[in-house]
């Protein structure tokens, strides 16, 4: 046995779920004070290897020691408490509760009487809160929280534990930079503190920045463990999808035409304020920001989803009026949102369902009944060209993997082929190879004349996709910029952070 | 049917096998009803008969199917407490047309006319109870005064026909007004609470409460009570034991018998005449008797 | 290497048995319902062979029909996340008004005493009609005021029950026209109630499944939200939801009035539990976003089947409510099996 | 640049204010079912000025009491995204066995003819126990079997239906010993049923607001997977929800014997329909958690006062049906206006 050295030790691991193999016999060695880094594609069984570790779905067969103790037939309870805690890749808030109620959740400060001592849940709470450097009042409802929040919450609530083990799965999946900076200091700290974490993400710049080893997984299958200053992308790439990729960002150039969308001075109650842009028929228009910029609600209410107060929005050089969903549908406008959970997948219903479920209208025949066998024709095509790995389309969506969700919400907004199409943080959670085959499918949409609207809290996204980049701060627009090869991520943060401004009239 | 056909050969011939009654009763949560199957279930046992009881819950398609049922499992006689009398056609068209004897008890379907060949009615008419009341009412009370009626369930037609004699005996008098009228669903809570309501809106307004049924009834006393109220004639219907006893007791005015013990040995003596090859009169009547102080020793 | 892809090709065999075995484990876990019915089917037939005659079996279909039918509209509403308790209210009032449409020009009674004998189509028309209407104020309610499906059908419940009373100041209409007897008659050995329930099944099934109202039904139960953004049009949906729940009332109610011959105005009272309990021992969950047409109808079934053993077997009435609730829950639990390894 | 920062002061200004008048007509929004029920206060007692005597005033909260109490159980579990049905059945069992127990040695009709008279305490705890125990039976098959919520409650509702009319052959239990009839007595002007209803009102908010309990409820409802990941004994804690709720069925059959004197086996029929109302109206929402206990504490009021006050303006048996429906309808329609910004 190799005590001492290694606070944990999975051991041919294995886990079946009906129909599908997730873990076919892995190993992960974690040693103390060490961030190691979990890679692989979507669906590889990251996530699941977590979720056997703390206790959430027991393994199939394999062994886990801890701290070099075999621990059996325990749940996440009894996880918690010998010091495992996880960061979830799914947001579980409970919505209707407040900041401090989710994280205290299950264990309570009480008072002599055995009631819950409210007061110093908030204190408790504050202090949590100042750790991840987060002003928020502890009474605050996480209904009223942004999806960014929500995560920085969750991280506050994985290191309240003070656990010896922490598991970080896609943490920065919904943060910009300036959380993620925030967050890699506090992980550096617990590091300090001989704590041990288990970092999972999709950014391999993240891996190299904060880890001190890799182990690469593909299909239910472990492929190896390298110290990360060992490792270069390429050969990480290679190890995950089994192959090189030879570009990220598949920009097709295309003639780009008239001017399809005209938004000016729109404005919410709060949110934003007198935003202007416009976009082009065969332009992708990629807008940047910090968290909390205002990006999400001015799109949502460009859609329809959120009330706006004041504005015109002009389609084809006429004024439209959109007050919903339907009206957006109408104008051909499609939106891909953010939350992926809030309003995006259907839990309950298949891959196939959630696939078709924006495109109902497109597959009603003649006869008004509905075209199973065309509608399943096209959602097998997307399963395959952007790799959703699923048994088959008759899976229900919540047994898929975050990323693979993800990619059946792309699928669904690129099936409807719409004039406009919006999309806000895309490829969330999404793995390299993939993202790649999106980027492209992207592009073709563009080529063939479609306007497009993409928010991306990654920079090299933006930047590698867009025609031209808005980019807000605090809910105004600072500056629309032609994309050019100059243009550096340094220059762009200085809109997003509102030190510069290229629109001094507004 | 050809298998219903068959059964009731079987039946005919069933000397030495056990005789089976199906007994397709209306409601087992109404206390009075189960009076009746008790009193069926004695005669049966006393006769040898097995009884095969069915609850319909006042609902009178159950009822309906269990009647069918009954007949599939080729039951020797069945006996019905219809729950709708309005919507007994289909029951009758089957039982007869399966030869089996069928004998309505409690409440009448027929109205005025007579049942047809090999049906049978054993029991009294709703309205009389309410007659009862109204008239014994008058006597207590005089030809003045305020009265509130505690209606059973509105869907039920025993609380239609019995508030209907109520108020067919008190629209004779001008100086008596029917205060209000409402549904306490057969419920002593509900009832208990409407007559709070009733002495705060009508105070000593208030002379009277008839009440559909006894349980009701007890429930308005339970009020009255409360409030010091001892002046306020209270009466039930369905004669049952708690009741009997308030009545001896001078906490309940009167109650109105509805013979549960004739209504459900009667049923089944008619029963047992058809099978043993006797013609039993169509209609048995078993009348209403008001039960009050005076007469209430007979009861206990 | 080499032994590496053995024991990959062997794994692969391996799961590929498995697969087949674990889905033929499924279809009977997904099916568990089924199995529970048949179980049912073969215990009671059993203990009193009679349960399997022709006549019986066709009763016991003809028996499942009234609800069976509000079952099928209350699919719908659980599908959407929603709950309809009007059901049962819904059939007295639609019911009530064809009769009284309905009733020989000789009855005794007579609603409308200057009205002669209205041809069938009409109280036909009036069930359908009445049920859809009132149903479409409920989801217009449900849709337009945000109000929980609860409250607004708990509203329409009581208000249609008093109207229902009120109509005929709580007495039957009966004496009704051959034509509406004839709804509840047979066609050789076949019921027609049960005939009308299979058209019901086939027309709900083609629109849960085959028409774009029924995808959004689903899209709307399993999440409102989501359901907005892809641009389904959710408050007509959701007045088309409960518009066909109602007219599944009027179906039913003209079933009821065909079997008995007359309706009272408390008629069905407490069939909203019932119905509702048939669509969810088939399988049709109240977290919305699931459910499935045959679903209510093997529902429906378990219940018939039940009712109809037990009286077959004699079971006394005390018993029979126990014995019902019981098997409801076992019925239910066998059916649970298919999630059984989803903890 | 100073341009810019002004503006963004200004804005930072008026938002405030806005907020300021913003948090006025959410907390006057929040509270809109209060709102409706002071309106239908007003209007009643416009109408029949006796209303607002005392006396009245402490009927309409002893009315209130019985499916005001089950109403607090009720809440647990609407909050953790649960039903109820069976909650007026175990009224009436806790309350048919507690009779029992509780006759005066003289009864004519005694259960136990052989027993004595027990001390008060006794039917006490047998009312308490028995509900307790079955409302966990009922959590018990949620948790375990993870059978929906309505069949397992359903399937209990016909179950203790049914034994408890076994238990009497359907007779009522009546004589009981002046300890019991105390519950249903008053203390100066004051009802004891308000005392006892009182009391449950503080058990039950400081279980929901001020114990781990209340927490876990609502993380149940709100994010069962939340509950679970935080290591929330998702289980255990079902079984206690429904144990609680057939504890205040326990409760209220306590204060139904004592009222009443007696206690019947029909009691409480059809109930739970009303408790769940109560629940409803007070908005906890069956989405699950969300929820308060001041919220069914108006709930079950607006259901006596609008009952109490039918009957003192003398309205109608049908129309107060009718009436009753609509109010119950406006009233949430009210309360509904506090979800009106969030899009
Ligand atoms: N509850 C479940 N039921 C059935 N299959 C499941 C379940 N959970 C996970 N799977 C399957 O297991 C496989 C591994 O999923 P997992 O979530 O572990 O992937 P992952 O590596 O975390 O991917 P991602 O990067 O997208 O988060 C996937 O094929 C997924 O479909
Ligand atoms: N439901 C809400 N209640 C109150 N404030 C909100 C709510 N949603 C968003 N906000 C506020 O609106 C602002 C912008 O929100 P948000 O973070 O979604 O912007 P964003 O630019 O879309 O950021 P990102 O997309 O990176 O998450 C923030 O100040 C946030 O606090
Ligand atoms: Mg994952
Ligand atoms: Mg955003």
């Amino acid at each position: 046995m190799t005590e001492n050295k290694n606070i944990l030790e999975m051991k041919d691991i294995v886990k079946t779920f009906p129909g599908v193999k997730a873990l076919k016999g892995v190993d992960l060695n974690i040693g103390y004070g060490e961030i190691h880094a979990v890679m692989g594609e979507n669906g590889a069984g990251k996530s699941t290897l977590m979720k056997c570790l703390i206790g959430i779905h027991p393994q199939t067969s394999g062994q886990i020691y801890f701290e070099g103790k075999l621990i059996e037939n325990y749940n996440t309870a009894e996880a918690l408490k010998i010091g495992i805690s996880m960061i979830h890749q799914e947001l579980n808030p409970v919505e209707f509760r407040s900041i401090a109620e989710n994280i205290w959740l299950g264990r309570e400060p009480k008072t002599k009487l055995g009631l819950v001592d409210h007061k110093k849940m908030y204190e408790m709470t504050k202090e949590v809160l100042k750790k991840i450097d987060l002003n928020e009042d502890p009474k605050k409802l996480m209904v009223d929280l942004t999806v960014a929040k929500m995560q920085m919450i969750e991280i506050a609530k994985a290191i309240s534990y003070n656990a010896k083990l922490i598991i970080m799965d896609e943490p920065t999946s919904a943060l910009t930079n300036k959380e993620i900076k925030q967050l890699f200091s506090i992980m550096r700290k617990l590091k300090e503190e001989g704590k041990s974490i288990i970092y999972i993400s999709h950014k391999l710049d993240e891996i190299f920045e904060i880890s001190d080893k890799v182990s690469v997984y593909r299909d239910g299958k472990y492929i190896g463990t390298e110290d990360t200053d060992k490792m270069d992308t390429a050969k990480l790439i290679k190890m995950m999808v089994g192959r090189d990729i030879d570009e990220m960002f598949p920009k097709v150039e295309c003639p780009i035409g008239d001017i399809k969308l005209e938004v000016s001075k729109l404005s919410d109650r709060s949110h934003f304020k007198n935003v202007s842009f416009n976009v082009r028929k065969g332009e992708i228009l990629g807008v940047a920001g910090l968290v909390g910029a205002g990006r999400t609600e001015v799109i949502e209410t460009l859609f329809g989803l959120r009330t706006r107060m004041s504005g015109q929005v002009k389609i084809d050089g006429k004024e439209v009026m959109i007050n919903s969903p339907q009206d957006a549908k109408v104008n051909k406008i499609a939106l891909l949102t953010e939350d992926r959970r809030l309003n995006g997948i259907f839990p309950m219903l298949t891959v196939f369902q959630n696939a078709f479920m924006a495109n109902i209208d497109k597959y009603v025949k003649k006869s008004k009944l509905f075209d199973h066998k065309k509608a399943t024709e096209d959602v097998n095509k997307f399963v395959d060209i952007i790799k959703i790995k699923t048994p088959n389309i008759y899976q229900k969506i919540e047994n898929l993997s975050g990323g693979n969700q993800q990619k059946v919400l792309v699928a669904r907004w690129l099936m409807t082929e719409p004039e406009i199409l919006i999309l806000d943080e895309p490829t969330r959670g999404i793995d390299v190879g993939a993202k790649a085959e999106i980027h492209r499918l992207i592009s073709t949409l563009a080529g063939q004349g479609k306007s497009i609207i993409m928010i991306s809290s990654e920079l090299p996204e933006i930047m590698g996709m867009s025609d031209r980049i808005m980019v807000m701060h605090e809910g105004k627009v600072t500056g629309i910029i032609d994309n050019h090869k100059d243009l550096t991520q340094e220059e762009l943060m200085l809109y997003a952070t509102g030190q510069a401004t290229s629109l001094p009239n507004n | 049917g050809d298998t219903a056909g068959e059964d009731t050969g079987d039946a005919g011939d069933a000397g030495d096998e056990a005789v089976t009654i199906g007994f397709a009763t209306c409601n087992m949560n109404d206390t009075f009803q189960t009076y009746i199957v008790d009193a069926a279930t004695a005669k049966a046992t006393e006769l040898g008969y097995t009884l095969d009881v069915q609850d319909a819950q006042e609902d009178v398609v159950k009822q309906q199917d269990q009647v069918n049922a009954m007949i599939s499992q080729g039951v020797d006689a069945i006996v019905v407490v219809p729950v709708d009398t309005s919507a007994m056609g289909p029951i009758t068209d089957a039982v007869t047309e399966a030869g089996i004897p069928l004998v309505y008890v409690n409440r009448n379907p027929f109205g005025t006319d007579t049942p047809p060949e090999g049906v049978y009615y054993v029991g009294s008419q709703e309205i009389v109870a309410g007659r009862l009341q109204g008239e014994y009412l008058i006597e207590l009370m005089g030809e003045e005064g305020g009265v509130g009626i505690l209606m059973g369930l509105l869907t039920n037609e025993g609380a239609v026909k019995r508030t209907e004699g109520n108020e067919e005996i008190l629209s004779q008098y001008e100086g008596i007004e029917i205060l209000a009228k409402e549904a306490g669903d057969w419920q002593y809570d509900k009832a208990m609470a409407i007559t709070e309501n009733w002495i705060t809106a009508y105070g000593d307004d208030l002379n009277a409460v008839l009440a559909n049924n006894d349980g009701m009834a007890i429930g308005a006393t339970q009020a009255l009570d409360a409030a010091g109220r001892d002046d306020v004639i209270v009466m039930g219907v369905d004669a049952i034991p708690d009741a009997v006893n308030m009545v001896a007791e001078g906490t309940l005015d009167a109650t109105v018998l509805q013979d549960a013990d004739g209504q459900g040995s009667g049923g089944i003596e008619v029963v047992s005449k058809v099978l043993s090859g006797d013609t039993p009169e169509p209609i048995t009547w078993i009348d209403f008797v008001l039960v009050t102080p005076e007469n209430v020793a007979d009861f206990q | 290497m080499a032994e590496d892809t053995k024991k990959i090709k062997d794994n692969k065999e391996k799961s590929e048995r498995d697969e087949k075995i674990e889905r033929y484990i499924e279809l009977l876990k997904k099916y568990g319902i089924i199995v529970a019915l048949i179980l049912l089917v073969v215990v009671i037939s059993v203990a009193e062979p009679k349960f399997l005659s022709p006549k019986n079996l066709f009763n016991v279909l003809a028996q499942s029909a009234i609800y069976g039918i509000m079952a099928l509209g209350l699919t719908f509403v659980i599908i959407s996340k929603g709950i309809d308790l009007s059901v049962g209210s819904l059939l007295a009032f639609a019911g009530i008004v064809a009769a009284s449409l309905g009733q020989v020009s000789t009855a005794t009674t007579k609603y409308f005493p200057s009205l002669g004998e209205l041809p069938v189509l009409v109280p036909i028309l009036a069930a359908l009609i009445i049920g859809a209407l009132l149903g479409a104020v409920n989801g217009g309610l449900i849709a337009f005021t945000g109000i929980p499906a609860f409250i607004a059908t708990l509203g329409m419940m009581t208000i249609a029950r008093g109207f229902t009373l009120m109509y005929t100041g709580g007495k039957p209409v009966s004496q009704l026209i051959p034509g509406i007897k004839f709804l509840g008659d047979k066609i050789g050995p076949i019921p027609i109630p049960v005939i009308i329930y299979g058209l019901m099944i086939f027309i709900t099934w083609i629109l849960l499944n085959h028409t774009s109202f029924g995808k959004n039904i689903y899209a709307i139960g399993g999440n409102i939200k989501a359901a907005e953004v892809s641009g389904v049009n959710v408050k007509k949906n959701l007045v088309m939801i409960y518009a066909f729940a109602g007219l599944t009332c009027g179906v039913a109610a003209l079933v009821f009035a065909g079997r008995v011959g007359s309706v009272h105005p408390g008629a069905a009272l407490g069939y909203e539990l019932t119905a509702i309990a048939a669509t969810t021992i088939g399988g049709t969950s109240h977290t919305g976003g699931i459910g499935t047409v045959w679903g209510a109808v093997v529902g429906a079934l378990i219940l018939s089947v039940l009712r109809n053993g037990l009286t077959l077997l004699g079971v006394q009435a005390y018993w029979q409510q126990i014995v019902e609730g019981v098997i409801i829950i076992v019925a239910v639990i066998i059916d649970m099996r298919k999630n059984a390894k989803k903890k």
